[in-house]
């Protein structure tokens, strides 16, 4: 059963009064994470807007100890921290319970500059949690595009719209035979809440996609983050799912709709509400380019409700 | 003008004060000297306090630094009124505020302009609110002695066609009632 | 590890208010009528900001931003976005 | 005849304009504050059409700089730009550009750099890349960036060296200003179409940077080295017959303000340099005989041109934007020192870093720090 | 009480002997030619037990120096080590390195840079970094590497600045010398546990370098500077200290042979030094009153001791194994020369940059080498 | 019907006398390769033995032109080559038949230092063949281990056996949504062949990789190059596969191996051949760690048999 | 593009025997009794060094390295690794 | 010993000569003396020539570069011996080298020795052929006038137990058969 809200425990690591945009969906997403995280854990950040939230020299908005680190390197960096702690572990400079080491970032430093160091990191199976919260662009330079953008969406560097689909990260990461991965939803905070709380438990490298709707790059209104989050489930165009140990499940409402019990709402919804997408919605070609879209989404969940079936 | 004039704006992030500096130094160049503007870029969110400089002169401008001691302050918001004097401005210098009723800064003389009721009136509305920057406009070219006709082109140059009544309403309206209050 | 922290690095700590006062940031401000509401917790759930008092449901408004994310996933409409002056 | 046309936008959008002016084919970018702005105005202009080149929006700066040497090698003409710690990120690369002697052209817009993060200008960026084998020009106004740009393509094109223009994040990069734009036949007449005498050619196949014996190997480092040392007429040459088409002047190598008769001479580079002609002007003023001289062209460091416009028993004031580690001042400074050791032992050098991490450099606070290091 | 051990064995080896006996914690690492045997020594030695440690076999070097960094700001005591290609893959998180103040050691091999290829030895690689911060030392033989990695730490750890531990790869790093080891209980004295004062502490909770205003981040930047200047008095009494306890010594920051009545100096770091001494006895034998000045401190430049050295009126002859671009020889002459600036006019400079991408550097070549340049 | 050794074209462009090692699988792949590219093609190379084995400067031993790149690029240099060729063509300062662009790289600058470049040339789709020749290890500095190395399998970086298995590179790729992936090995070069003459035919970007038993990393005899990688797909320790636009199929004789009907030989006399699992095999633990191993592979064949099967 | 290939960029051209002549290499020199090959073209095919005349089978000893890969391969075992002086 | 003296081994990569010119630096420790062992590594594939120098010197050694006109030079392969000369010698050096039969440089003082039969007659075999280093090692140590129990001990300590008897066996040999050929 997923965690209910009233069963989240009170422990809040983000503190109020941090530099994030009004409803940001990193920052909701990272204070669900705290409550599943706890305190005893060591946080790594790449250049994003969480950085750039977190507060400046000399103030903290996170309760957590924290590094800032290269945009390319937090699957390394995270190498770094989780195996100094084993070692201080065992030669008895750290005693207690061993912290958890967590990276934090953003689909940039996930799906192009920071793709090597984490696909090395799981790789090798290095003890952390990676987390990837997924606004599908670069945010913090003002939204230019990403591998997570998705195919139509505009950005300052795709001006007519991203021509490519977005990469499938989760799945790569899924294969790379890592013990555990799974996507989450500032929507679903319970979802999100019982992952992060099953990968604190599992040893070696654990993934965590969290869709991160941001009102600036996506373009609609400020209070409808959570909105647009659950539009995005609701619509396919995100599947809640997780992995343990290569074994695929997914989790409510994405599971209704790959088992079919349930049919995907039609995209063009949740697109005519996103700014992003309205040059194409306004071109002359907009049902072929939303049937595009509506494609890519159509195949992505045929795609994991097969790959789903595939276990051992 | 003789000499450089400086110009500070102070306003909260999404108010517009970029386009309000960019504004303004174009119609220092329609109005056949030099502009500048040179907005100060930080980690802000919409919402959080900014301020962009601008400045004016008859010959090149070499200057590159903020404005430290402007001639001129622009509050775009009331609420920001102190802070901003206190971010730096020259004895004799000038202020501009943005509010719906009179105010004055006692140490300095001050204009007043009720930018938000102008913008709201001429339509000029986002869901965040009225696009204030416009009348703001207005008021400023006035106070610098910039001719209307000037004002109006530099909105024109900038936004052909596009809302242009619309626009040369609300600035029109700034520029005719901007109010000195003090000195 | 030694007691003091030597300021030549750039170390951080743990502040309230670490972007600033940002209840000024807000041009709407939520109000809570308590007498609709059921504490189902989805407010202080969402909030990005934890501003919102799980069990009292009252809100910080030093630092609550006006984002509108509770007035918008609130249930019963409890809560309503005031301009503010 | 078409004449200039005179504009108001900001520098990175002068250098965006003028990539376009120079016909440039391939353009791979990422973006970083505060030379963002400068790759979306290149992805636009190619979107739109207004521009017939490549765009190619690569995952990271070391895969910015690599597309960029690949598609020159393949005979290609390339811009790319970056900022602080996207230049470090391509710091291999760099290398790899001056040593293959690709002519590539980059904008470095100068910031601070991490570890801790900062977003506004200081040098350490493009200094610290001093031995990568660029050439580096230091601009500080809008126009110069876009007029560098158009004579750097010339004098890496001319001698096969990459060249890097360097200019402030924010104080010239988001700073709306005039710009003087000349008609495009003037551009294509100073600019002529690249035609680099070796490329990756199926028809005659060769290939680039082979493991090479120390005494191959060693001969083409001299060459590189001499051939730096060699583009000072190049660029001169470049800065005077944009002058004669244009009728623009920056300065060649270097640029002065008041400098014949000055006893006290201000040293810098950039955006600072613009500020302190308004310093020298105050201590003008106060009575002291001050004089600007802002080296331009920093790699290769002018010195002849140095020496020969410091005025007798000059005392220099270096302020250097940027840190010399392993020495008390900034590398300027030291750079100066280096080129005045038994030539002029008649000047002072003094020097003082400031700036750093983005502080701003007031004309009142220049001047009053220059005063102060009289008494150094 | 134990008596030191003395082994036959390799350059890299002994700084491999060196890593395991500073107890270190975390050892990242990539192969690269000629480093790669010390990565592959550490590997057999957390292997089997000699040393209690993690080596992480990482995918690339920009990758090494990151889980480097963050392994130190957790609290360890970390090594790595690399040459040429990888150290410039690195320079970006070089500089992280120092801005935040964490104490790694890192050997760098030192081999010839791309383009084009080349495996063997010259300075390019060390010096392109002088602006990343770090204190750098240059070796001039096994026991000497030996010796400085476990000064290396000591410093390091002091003053909060990372240490690279430079030296010529094939020449020191593949070449067997007879190798001294003083006993381990010796060197915990020398060199005592790693007690960082501040690391990520779930208990303490703080974050490592946040976005910062110019307000802040100029101060950390002039303290880096500072202490960097400051290193120098910890790098002679950690020398002195090594001496007192195992009777090793190599000079502190610098090392000379014959100098004292020296007319003609010869100034240049690495093994080529040591083959210099030889090249100063030809000399001598010539009736040419030479002798040697070696750096081992290049960065900081040891500015001071070196001006104390110098006899008067010497004429110094630089032998560079690096270009300094933009200048027609190389760094050191310009270190040197910006140094002596206004200080010793007496003293004549010249230079030769040799021995680039592994040109063999034999005694009699250089000695040929400095009578030619007593004609320059 | 794939191609036969008598239909392959006379054509050479690896030319005698090159630095390779002799019995080098690399070079022997290469020779295939060129005889289906042709002259008309321009190549990169990541430092490798490749590079080892190209000739010193002024000397080059491959027939094309040829850059040499930094280790991390070969997906983005690829790209600006490419671009380059395009827009040049366009504005007309290229005439005739576009050249191929083919990087020529090993595991360690496919799997681990060039995986990001890759990975975001493959995003983007830029017009390449990305051929990795996979000898399981860092060969030219010594055999360290790559993400390549088997699990088990000695290095001098791992000096007790890699405890890791390695990554599924070609199946990450064909999770990246490339048009053409393949997997060949040199005792099959018709098979090679064939599909190089496809992937030429293809836009965007193609990724073959090419299993490279290689005498010293490996630790067998010099003549037996073409007889490990015959075992290596007859043990189905490596599957030979195609996958046009998604759409996979097997070669010979993986595909009987696939199909159920021929079993795969069992691994450990493939092992035993080389001395690279020597240790491993003389441990008290062999039986366990074989088992391992076979696991590995029983689980590959599996799961690529299942995989196989989702198309759309 | 320019006639005059300057020397200053490091560039090389495709030359036969680029890493020396590696026929001086072998320890044992392949020998092909022709009366028994059958022409299958699997020892040209299989060699690394393109020194097999697929026609003829005859070997350019200049560069074969002697590595017996034809050897191993040849199905009818034609040729024989014989050791070199 | 009175000065440094100067070793160079020409061989083919695959013979060994990494390991003989440790053994020779080793021997000069042992027998109270410095040494150095300098192999030049390249890109070189095993068949492909490569050299090592080695140094012994009773004081201690500063040389680093390669031996340009070594005082010996070790010719590991008959084939190679034109090759090693010209790369340089000094005018009153020595040549041993490894070959079935008596050889001669006719500029040099020259030993030689059957390194191969003794290596294979020792049973010191490889796929690739002979362990030359071995027998090679104790003709040099022989030409160098190291006592044959410096030489013995030294490849006691490199492989403790292992192989010792033969080793031991095929290096005494070389040691003692060792020839003069001339001068
Ligand atoms: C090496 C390097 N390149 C570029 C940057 C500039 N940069 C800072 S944040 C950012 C985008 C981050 O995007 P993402 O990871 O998606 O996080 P978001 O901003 O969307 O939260 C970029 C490009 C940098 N800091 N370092
Ligand atoms: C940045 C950088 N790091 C390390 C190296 C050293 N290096 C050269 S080749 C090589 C290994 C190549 O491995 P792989 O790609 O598998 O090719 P192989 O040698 O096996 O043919 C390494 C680590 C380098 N040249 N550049
Ligand atoms: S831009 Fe989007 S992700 Fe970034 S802080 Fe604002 S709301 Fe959050
Ligand atoms: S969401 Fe509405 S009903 Fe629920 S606790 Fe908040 S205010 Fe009350
Ligand atoms: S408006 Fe936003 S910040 Fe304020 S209480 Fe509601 S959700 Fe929280
Ligand atoms: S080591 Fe292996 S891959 Fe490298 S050249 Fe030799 S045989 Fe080929
Ligand atoms: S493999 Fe044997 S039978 Fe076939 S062509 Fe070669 S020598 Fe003749
Ligand atoms: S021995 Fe090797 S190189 Fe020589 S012909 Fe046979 S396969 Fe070719
Ligand atoms: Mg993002
Ligand atoms: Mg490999």
């Amino acid at each position: 059963m997923t965690t209910s809200i009233k069963q989240l425990p009170d422990i809040e690591q983000v503190l109020s009064g941090n530099g994030a945009c009004g409803g940001c969906p990193a920052t909701m997403a990272l204070r669900i994470v705290g409550k599943a995280l706890g305190s005893n854990a060591i946080m790594l950040l790449t250049p994003s807007c969480s950085v750039a939230s977190m507060g400046m020299t000399p103030k903290l908005g996170y309760n957590w100890p924290a590094i800032n680190i290269c945009f390319a390197t937090a699957g390394s960096s995270g190498s770094g921290i989780a195996h100094a702690l084993e070692i201080m572990q065992e030669k008895g400079r750290l005693q207690g319970e061993p912290p958890t080491v967590f990276c934090w970032v953003g689909d940039g430093g996930t799906y192009d500059i920071g793709f090597q160091a984490l696909s090395a990191a799981a790789e090798r199976n290095d003890n952390m949690i990676f987390f990837c919260y997924n606004n599908e662009a670069y945010s913090n330079t003002g939204v230019q595009r990403s591998g997570a953008t998705p195919r139509g969406s505009f950005t300052t560097t795709t001006p007519a719209g991203k021509r490519q689909p977005k990469k499938n990260m989760a799945l790569l990461m899924l294969e790379h035979n890592i013990p555990y991965v799974a996507t989450a939803t500032v929507a679903y905070p319970g979802d999100l809440y019982d992952k992060v709380v099953k990968a604190k438990s599992i040893p070696g490298l654990k993934y965590i996609e969290i869709l991160a709707p941001c009102y600036l790059g996506w373009q609609f209104d400020m209070p409808e983050t959570v909105q647009m989050s659950r539009m995005a489930v609701r619509s396919g165009a995100w599947l809640l799912w997780e992995a343990d140990n290569g074994k695929i499940s997914f989790n409510n409402p994405s599971s209704l709709i790959i088992s079919g019990k349930k049919d995907a709402a039609p995209v063009d919804e949740y697109l005519m509400k996103q700014g992003r997408f309205k040059r194409l919605l306004k071109g002359p070609d907009a049902d072929q380019r939303i049937a595009e879209i509506q494609g890519d989404i159509d195949r992505e969940i045929a795609f994991m409700r097969e790959r789903a079936k595939i276990t051992f | 003008m003789n000499n450089m004039l400086e110009l500070r704006i102070n306003g909260f992030g999404g108010q517009g004060s970029v386009t309000l500096a960019h504004l303004l130094a174009q119609a220092a160049l329609e109005n056949g000297n030099q502009g500048q503007a040179l907005p100060f870029f930080g980690v802000e969110r919409r919402g959080a306090p900014v301020r962009a400089a601008v400045r004016m002169s008859p010959t090149a401008i070499h200057a590159h630094s903020q404005c430290e001691r402007p001639d001129y302050v622009v509050v775009m918001s009331e609420k920001l009124t102190e802070a901003a004097i206190s971010e730096g401005i020259t004895d004799i210098g000038t202020v501009i505020i943005n509010a719906p009723h009179a105010v004055a800064v006692k140490s300095h003389a001050t204009w007043q302009v009720d930018a938000d009721t102008i913008a709201r009136e001429a339509g000029l509305i986002s869901a965040d609110g009225p696009f204030i920057n416009i009348p703001l406009f207005g008021a400023v070219c006035r106070v610098l002695d910039i001719p209307q006709n000037i004002m109006e082109q530099t909105i024109l140059n900038k936004w052909p066609g596009n809302n242009g009544e619309r626009n040369l309403g609300a600035a029109g309206k700034a520029y005719n009632t901007v109010t000195r209050i003090n000195k | 590890m030694k007691s003091v922290t030597k300021a030549y690095r750039p170390i951080s700590w743990p502040t309230k208010g670490a972007g600033g006062d940002t209840g000024s940031w807000r041009t709407h401000r939520p109000v809570v009528d308590i007498r609709i509401c059921t504490k189902c917790q989805f407010c202080w759930v969402y909030c990005p900001e934890a501003v919102i008092d799980r069990h009292e449901i009252t809100i910080d408004y030093r630092y609550c931003k006006g984002c509108g994310v509770c007035a918008l996933e609130c249930p019963t409409g409890a809560i309503t976005m005031e301009k503010e002056e | 005849m078409k004449t200039a046309q005179v504009i108001m936008d900001t520098g990175a959008r002068a250098a965006a304009l003028a990539v376009k002016s120079a016909r440039v084919d391939v353009v791979p970018g990422y973006p970083i504050t505060p030379q963002t702005s400068i790759m979306e105005a290149m992805a636009a202009m190619v979107e739109n059409g207004e521009m017939h080149a490549r765009f190619i929006p690569v995952e990271g700066e070391h895969s910015a700089m690599a597309a960029a040497v690949a598609a020159s090698a393949a005979g290609a003409r390339v811009f790319t730009a970056t900022s602080a710690n996207g230049l470090l990120y391509m710091h291999e690369v760099l290398h790899m550009a001056s040593g293959g002697r690709l002519p590539v052209v980059m904008c470095n817009v100068n910031r601070g750099i991490f570890a801790p993060w900062t977003l506004w200008a200081d040098h350490q960026d493009s200094f610290a890349q001093r031995d990568t084998g660029w050439i580096q020009y230091h601009c500080s106004s809008n126009q110069e960036v876009y007029n560098t740009i158009l004579q750097a393509f010339r004098v890496a094109e001319q001698i096969n060296i990459p060249v890097m223009v360097n200019f402030d994040g924010f104080a010239i990069s988001h700073c709306l200003m005039p710009l003087t734009l000349p008609p495009q036949e003037d551009i294509d007449r100073f600019l002529p179409p690249h035609e680099p005498e070796w490329r990756l050619d199926p028809a005659q196949p060769s290939s680039f940077s082979n493991v090479t014996n120390a005494s191959e190997y060693a001969p083409f480092r001299q060459m590189l080295s001499d051939d730096i040392m060699a583009s000072i007429p190049l660029v001169k040459q470049a800065a005077q017959e944009y002058k004669d088409i244009t009728g623009m002047w920056d300065g060649d190598t270097i640029d002065t303000y008041r400098l014949e008769d000055a006893e006290v001479v201000a040293l810098a580079v950039n955006s600072m340099a613009a500020e302190l002609r308004l310093s020298i002007d105050i201590l003008r003023q106060q009575g002291i005989k001050a004089g600007l001289l802002r080296p331009r062209l920093v790699l290769p460091f002018p010195a002849e041109d140095i020496i020969n416009a410091l005025p007798q028993n000059a005392q220099v004031m270096v302020l250097d934007r940027n840190y010399n580690f392993g020495h008390p001042g900034g590398i300027l400074a030291s750079e100066l020192k280096s080129v005045l050791f038994g030539r002029r032992n008649d000047i002072t050098v003094k020097n003082r870093v400031m700036g750093i991490g983005g502080i701003d450099l007031t004309r009142t606070y220049m001047a009053t720090e220059i005063r102060a290091m009289l008494d150094d």
